[in-house]
């Protein structure tokens, strides 16, 4: 390819490129050196979104919230009980990284984070995708490991006998059995249920989940279409006909982000939420922008008591101030869930009991089955044998009047116990099972 | 039958759109013979550039619907013609006479690097500016309805197209084109300015590239990204047309406008290859596409 | 003495141009024959056919005795039939001798080896013996762009007499080449002729090195043969001294088998 | 010939000197070098189908099937021996390499790239259906032996390193050969006048075919040894952007050596390593200027840099 240079310009590339690299390698060199030594400060690693659909939505808010929340924790700022200087008094000092790139890229970014970066603990991945990759080789490099957002049910039954990875959120069943249950409270008489899920794995399986829960908790209702657009396909005026010519009452969605929004002002404009009502599992993280685009009604739900559904406590209350004032805008459900992953680091740290810097196993163990306070309340360590969150899942109704804004009426949350399977059950046998164990009082 | 209409009517909204995205792209491959990755950035930078003036627009107290359109419109042009001359004139220009998937790689390049420029620029919070696309209702066909908005995206592309084609068939600079089109070599041999030509090409496709962002940017929320994402559909309705073909792009977008709606409304599980399986399809019957020409070497 | 290429009715049509319209031709072992004409007068056309590049719009080719039906260039070259270009098709950005490799290589007929390199040593001194002959031998490791038009001619004529045809076409020899270097390439390219004992069709404008080479002439105009015998009688004749040895020219058709 | 013999002591050399530094460099760069030489595999293929003057957008598709065969060898076959897994892969892939290339050496330029892209993202629509694999999320890779040798844990990485440089050495090996060889040269001839290729009586089509199926196994073995690396398997493999990746590499090594796309991939790798940590927020516009600057400066590639001198003297 190509055509042959003059011999000139290709030497000056020659010395150009030859110093470029020499630089390079003695910056590799350089940080290989620099890596170590990192006694005085705990060194986290942020594995969140910064480029790409992901981004806007989930990933940059979070990172604010990170920015936030570590800035407040090295001051000491943050209200009882971590009102003391940084973690287990070391200052925190972050790196963060782009989760852009799929898996075997995040497994490559894990790595260099904890052996060439020498973190001492990783706080991250949005995608289930990248979870599901990184939680092995989190085991295998025994790295202390919080996984705040991604949602995949599949992620500690294929990690057999965690111990450095932890997931302090929910997974996507409690979203969806939630959501049946709302639905079943609220929406008593309706027949005909229809979905529209982006089209990987994260909508499949919550149109799954919604789908066996609502067989078991309300048998009448029919399903009449489920839409699997692209991802982030922005434009979905074919698949709203198709929605519109199956006639139903309500439309389940598990989009989010930009597509969720867009899905929503087209719908709304092209009266699909005249004739149903939306049930958005993710629709918290558009509450401060869709301003009269969702109709009133709209079902919302915030993957748990995150963003609009914090409930009021100190830390709740100095989030959202600190949040806003120092972002613009309040504080969405990852930014609280991000929040909550640094709050249980902290926690972590200062409960070790260790000199200094704790170690890993020392984390670990302290988290394990752990009980702390967050911005979402009282976060009991009581799935996946300690190490996933059982948190209640909330959902409530968007309303919005332009002197009011926006406001959540109706809302119902629903126990932990009731939304979430017991360790050792599949999900979906679970909720096939009509969810035994469950506590729904 | 409802559905037979539905299929009908969102196949020729979903083409308009295609045809919207991908008319760029063919002019700028047909005359220039660079296949411009960088296509799906303009796309973007449009609806960016639409989206924030819009948004300004209404947050600013501003209530006409018409100056939100000319707003719309008028940004994205003038920001894609700009881009357009700059990426043209600074990098396209060292590199003409290189082989064409060289040039698809330069592009590449171009992609990356306007992807992230945008990102620094709008930042990655979504932007929103549904108020045209809330503005013109719709129109209710039974429980179908159809946004005012979307049947006035179908009107700008059928005027962009007539444009287009009158540009090219019937002006002056159009015959010249064609020459280039044609057979650069002669054309060149007869005293065409063709880098001034390539200049006015490029900056026209981009400007295209950018006016369907524009017009998408109120329907969709902008979000980095938005413009990967059109990149291989506007490809593969290019390639399906026939590259460098005008009327290929128009014919290409029904066919895979067409044929995507009817997946969605009745088997919306082979929606994500539709596309692909089409351009395929025809590219085993007519390997330059509908109305792509093959070129041989002269010996 | 027999026929070695017979043509009859052959005809290309391109939309309404007329490239060549029933050409019926014998040309017998061992004959050298040059084919005159203007631009645009079919005969690179015609050779495209014969050597079934452009599938003719009607007619038969018949080669050695057989007709060549659908037969591409490739399967025509196994059975004999070569030809040179107008304009030398050659690999411009590989050396010469890698030219000339590949071409002994592919000559030898067999299916082309994946592990052995294509230099091998007997491929080389046959190379070499060919550059010697053409008296290129300084271009030997230098890309073919590297070489002048002259040389090139010589390389794509060389490559063409690689594995033994019977029949070769030069399409233009000399076009392009100056006049000094003209004859000792015609005399190079002939005298490896006569000791392959090739039968040679050529096409040519230069009407001395008709004269000079060839023993009979086919004169070509706007598709159509009008002439066909001994060089003298075909040169001396009004008719083709107006449409084809005269000054005047018709539009280029040539475009169509491009 | 005897250049050749030099070439190949050379790799040899390069192979050991790889393996060896394994002992003392950090776990990381193990793991890194690891997805290089995996990378450059598939690049390597990429390679011969750009000799032969074809840019596929779609080697993805066999670097995909390649990782699938591994994940789906050890998860539903219970298979664990990574060269098994590996032939899988091969298999698997040459299978459907020999029934596509059929239709795709009638196509070039353009075409071949947006065919090979369309084919590769019809594999992606597929997986990302198939919820049985975990749809997009993909899944994990079980714990692979090689010849009966289960790598205790922590030394996985050395020994997915050692694997790796031994498939790569004999990649190489034969690529070297190859590129001197009739085929090798005639795809060179077939990208410079398809007209005379012809004419000298060589079939374009079966030079190409064989061409673009040995490339595919590459891929393939390029994907198997990014599976085993690092332990994940998903849909993005067969997406447009990873074969324009490829692609980049490719263009940035040049075609000129079978040593180049192993030069570009850890080069690749490494300037996107600390692009990424420098730069979180702008790494693909580095990545892109990058690029520029290479086709601007080194049209054949860093490669180029190398061989002014030799082609001089030659």
């Amino acid at each position: 390819m190509g055509h042959s240079l003059q011999p000139k310009s290709w030497q000056r590339t020659l010395l150009g490129t030859a110093t470029s690299l020499a630089i390079a390698s003695t910056g590799i060199v350089g940080f290989a050196g620099s890596a170590s030594a990192q006694e005085a400060t705990f060194k986290v690693g942020l594995v969140t979104f910064l480029s790409g659909g992901a981004s806007g939505p989930f990933g940059v808010p979070a990172a604010q919230a990170a920015e936030t929340v570590i800035k407040a924790i090295n001051e000491g700022t943050l209200p009882a009980p971590y009102n003391t200087k940084g973690v287990n008094g070391l200052q925190l000092e972050s790196v963060v990284i782009d989760e852009a790139g799929g898996p075997t890229k995040q497994v490559e970014e894990y790595r260099n984070l904890v052996q060439r970066q020498n973190v001492d603990a990783v706080i991250g991945y949005i995608s289930s995708g990248d979870c599901l990759a990184v939680s092995p080789v989190a085991e295998e490099l025994k790295t202390f490991t919080i996984a705040f957002d991604c949602g995949t049910p599949r992620l500690f039954p294929e990690l057999e006998s965690p111990k450095y990875f932890f997931r302090t959120g929910l997974d996507a069943t409690a979203d969806n059995v939630g959501a049946a249950h709302y639905l079943k409270e609220t929406h008593p008489d309706i027949t005909r249920v229809a979905g529209i899920q982006q089209n990987y794995a994260w909508g499949q399986d919550s149109w799954n989940d919604f789908r066996l829960s609502m067989k078991q908790l309300m048998p009448d209702a029919e399903f009449v279409d489920n839409q699997t657009p692209q991802i982030f396909q922005g434009s979905y005026g074919t698949e709203i006909s198709a929605l519109q010519t199956s006639r139903p009452q309500i439309v389940h969605s598990s989009m989010w982000g930009g597509d969720m929004e867009a899905f929503v002002a087209q719908a709304n404009v092209r009266g699909l939420l005249d004739q149903a009502t939306a049930v958005l599992t993710t629709g918290e993280s558009g509450f401060a922008r869709f301003k009269d685009q969702a109709p009133d009604g709209t079902i919302i739900g915030g993957r748990g008591p995150f963003g609009a559904f914090m409930p009021d406590n100190d830390l709740s209350e100095w989030f959202s101030k600190a949040y806003e004032a120092q972002h613009g805008v309040p504080p969405s459900y990852p930014s609280s869930k991000m929040a909550q992953a640094l709050l249980a680091l902290k926690y972590a740290a200062d409960n070790s009991g260790a000199k200094g810097k704790p170690s890993n196993e020392q984390l670990a163990s302290t988290l394990k089955s752990a009980t702390f306070e967050s911005v979402s309340g009282t976060v009991r360590m009581a799935l996946a044998g300690g190490h996933q969150a059982l948190q209640p899942m909330f959902y409530g109704e968007y309303h919005y009047s332009p002197e009011t804004g926006p406001e959540l009426r109706n809302i119902r949350s629903y126990a932990g116990a009731c939304v979430s399977p017991p360790d050792g059950y599949d999900a979906q046998e679970w909720i096939k099972n009509g969810f035994p164990e469950a506590d729904c009082n | 039958m409802l559905t037979i209409w539905a299929i009908l009517i969102d196949g020729l909204i979903y083409a308009s759109w295609l045809f919207l995205v991908a008319a760029g792209l063919t002019v700028i491959y047909g005359v220039m013979r660079i296949l411009n990755m960088a296509h799906g950035s303009l796309y973007a930078l449009g609806a960016y550039a639409s989206a924030s003036s819009i948004g300004w627009y209404y947050a600013s107290g501003g209530d006409q619907l018409w100056i939100a359109f000319a707003l719309l419109a008028g940004c994205a042009i003038v920001i894609g013609a700009i881009a357009g001359f700059i990426m043209e004139r600074g990098i396209l220009r060292l590199m003409y006479g290189r082989d064409e998937v060289l040039m698809l790689i330069v592009t590449f390049a171009l992609l990356l690097i306007l992807e992230d420029l945008m990102k620094l620029v709008w930042g990655t919070t979504p932007y929103f500016a549904y108020q045209p696309y809330a503005a013109l209702g719709r129109f209710n066909f039974g429980v179908l309805s159809v946004s005012g908005y979307q049947i006035m995206v179908v009107g700008v592309s059928v005027v962009v197209g007539a444009i287009l084609w009158f540009w090219l068939e019937r002006t002056r600079t159009g015959k010249i084109l064609r020459s280039i089109i044609h057979d650069r070599e002669v054309s060149e041999a007869m005293g065409v300015n063709v880098r001034r030509m390539f200049t006015m090409t490029f900056v026209i496709g981009a400007g295209l590239g950018a006016i369907a962002g524009g017009f998408t940017a109120p329907i969709i929320s902008v979000v980095p990204g938005i413009g990967v994402e059109v990149i291989v559909v506007a490809f593969a309705v290019v390639v399906t047309g026939g590259l460098g073909s005008i009327t290929g792009a128009a014919i290409g977008a029904l066919i895979v406008g067409l044929a995507r709606a009817a997946s969605i409304h009745t088997m919306p599980q082979l929606e994500l290859f539709i596309i692909y399986a089409v351009m395929a399809a025809v590219l085993i019957f007519r390997p330059n596409g509908l109305f792509g020409q093959a070129t041989a070497r002269k010996i | 003495m027999t026929n070695i290429l017979k043509t009859e009715g052959l005809s290309r049509y391109f939309g309404a141009v007329v490239a060549a319209e029933d050409i019926n031709v014998t040309i017998t072992d061992g004959e050298i024959v040059g084919v005159i004409g203007s631009n645009g007068a079919g005969k690179t056309t015609f050779i495209n056919m014969v050597t079934g590049y452009l599938p003719p719009s009607s007619g038969v080719i018949n080669f050695d005795g057989q007709p060549i039906g659908s037969l591409g260039p490739r399967k025509l070259m196994r059975r004999g039939l070569a030809r040179s270009f107008q304009i030398p098709q050659l690999f411009l950005e590989l050396s010469v001798l890698d030219n000339l490799a590949i071409a002994l290589s592919a000559a030898e007929g067999r299916q082309l080896n994946m592990i052995r390199p294509v230099r091998t040593p007997e491929r080389i001194s046959a190379a070499d013996e060919i550059l010697e002959q053409m008296n290129i031998t300084q271009y030997r490791d230098e890309m073919v762009t590297a070489m002048p038009q002259g040389a090139r001619k010589l390389l794509d004529i060389a490559i063409a007499m690689l594995g033994e045809p019977k029949m070769l076409l030069l399409d233009e020899p000399t076009s392009g080449v100056s006049t000094d270097e003209k004859y000792n390439l015609m005399d190079t390219v002939m005298e490896m002729v006569r000791r392959r004992g090739l039968t040679v069709l050529f096409v040519e404008h230069d009407m001395e090195i008709v004269r000079r080479y060839v023993t009979r002439v086919l004169a070509f105009a706007s598709g159509v043969v009008i002439k066909d015998g001994a060089v003298d009688e075909v040169l001396a004749d009004d008719q083709v001294q107006e449409l084809v040895t005269g000054k005047r020219h018709q539009p280029q058709t040539e475009q169509g088998d491009a | 010939m005897m250049r050749l013999q030099k070439t190949e002591m050379l790799l040899v050399v390069a192979a050991l000197a790889l393996g060896l530094s394994s002992l003392i460099s950090p776990d990381w760069l193990v793991f890194t070098s690891t997805l290089a030489i995996a990378a450059a595999l598939v690049v390597m293929g990429v390679v011969m189908l750009m000799r032969a003057g074809l840019v596929s957008f779609g080697q993805g598709l066999f670097y995909c099937i390649g990782g699938y065969a591994v994940g789906l060898g050890g998860r539903f076959l219970g298979v664990t021996d990574a060269l098994a897994l590996v032939g899988m892969g091969i298999v698997a892939t040459v299978a459907l390499a020999m029934v596509l290339g059929l239709l795709l050496t009638r196509y070039r330029e353009i075409f071949f790239a947006m065919l090979t892209l369309a084919f590769s993202m019809i594999l992606y629509g597929v997986l990302v259906k198939s919820h049985g694999l975990g749809s997009t999320d993909g899944f994990g890779v079980v714990n692979w032996s090689i010849l009966g040798y289960q790598p205790d844990p922590g030394h996985e990485s050395a020994t997915g390193l050692w694997l790796a440089i031994v498939l790569a050495l004999a990649a190489a090996l034969f690529l070297n050969r190859y590129f001197q060889s009739s085929i090798g040269l005639a795809c060179e001839a077939i990208r410079e006048n398809e007209v005379r290729v012809e004419y000298m009586g060589i079939s374009r089509r079966q030079v190409l075919y064989i061409n673009y199926v040995i490339a595919a196994a590459l891929g393939s073995i390029g994907g198997s040894l990014t599976a085993l690396t690092a332990g994940h398997v998903d849909p993005t493999m067969a997406y447009w952007t990873i074969s324009g990746e490829f692609v980049f590499i490719a263009l940035l090594g040049g075609t000129g050596h079978v040593a180049a796309p192993f030069i570009a991939a850890f080069i690749f790798i490494l300037v996107r390593t600390y692009a990424v940590e420098l730069f979180p927020n702008s790494w693909q516009l580095i990545l892109g200027v990058v690029l520029l600057l290479i086709i601007l400066f080194l049209p054949k590639g860093i490669w180029s840099l190398f061989t002014q001198k030799r082609r001089a003297e030659a």
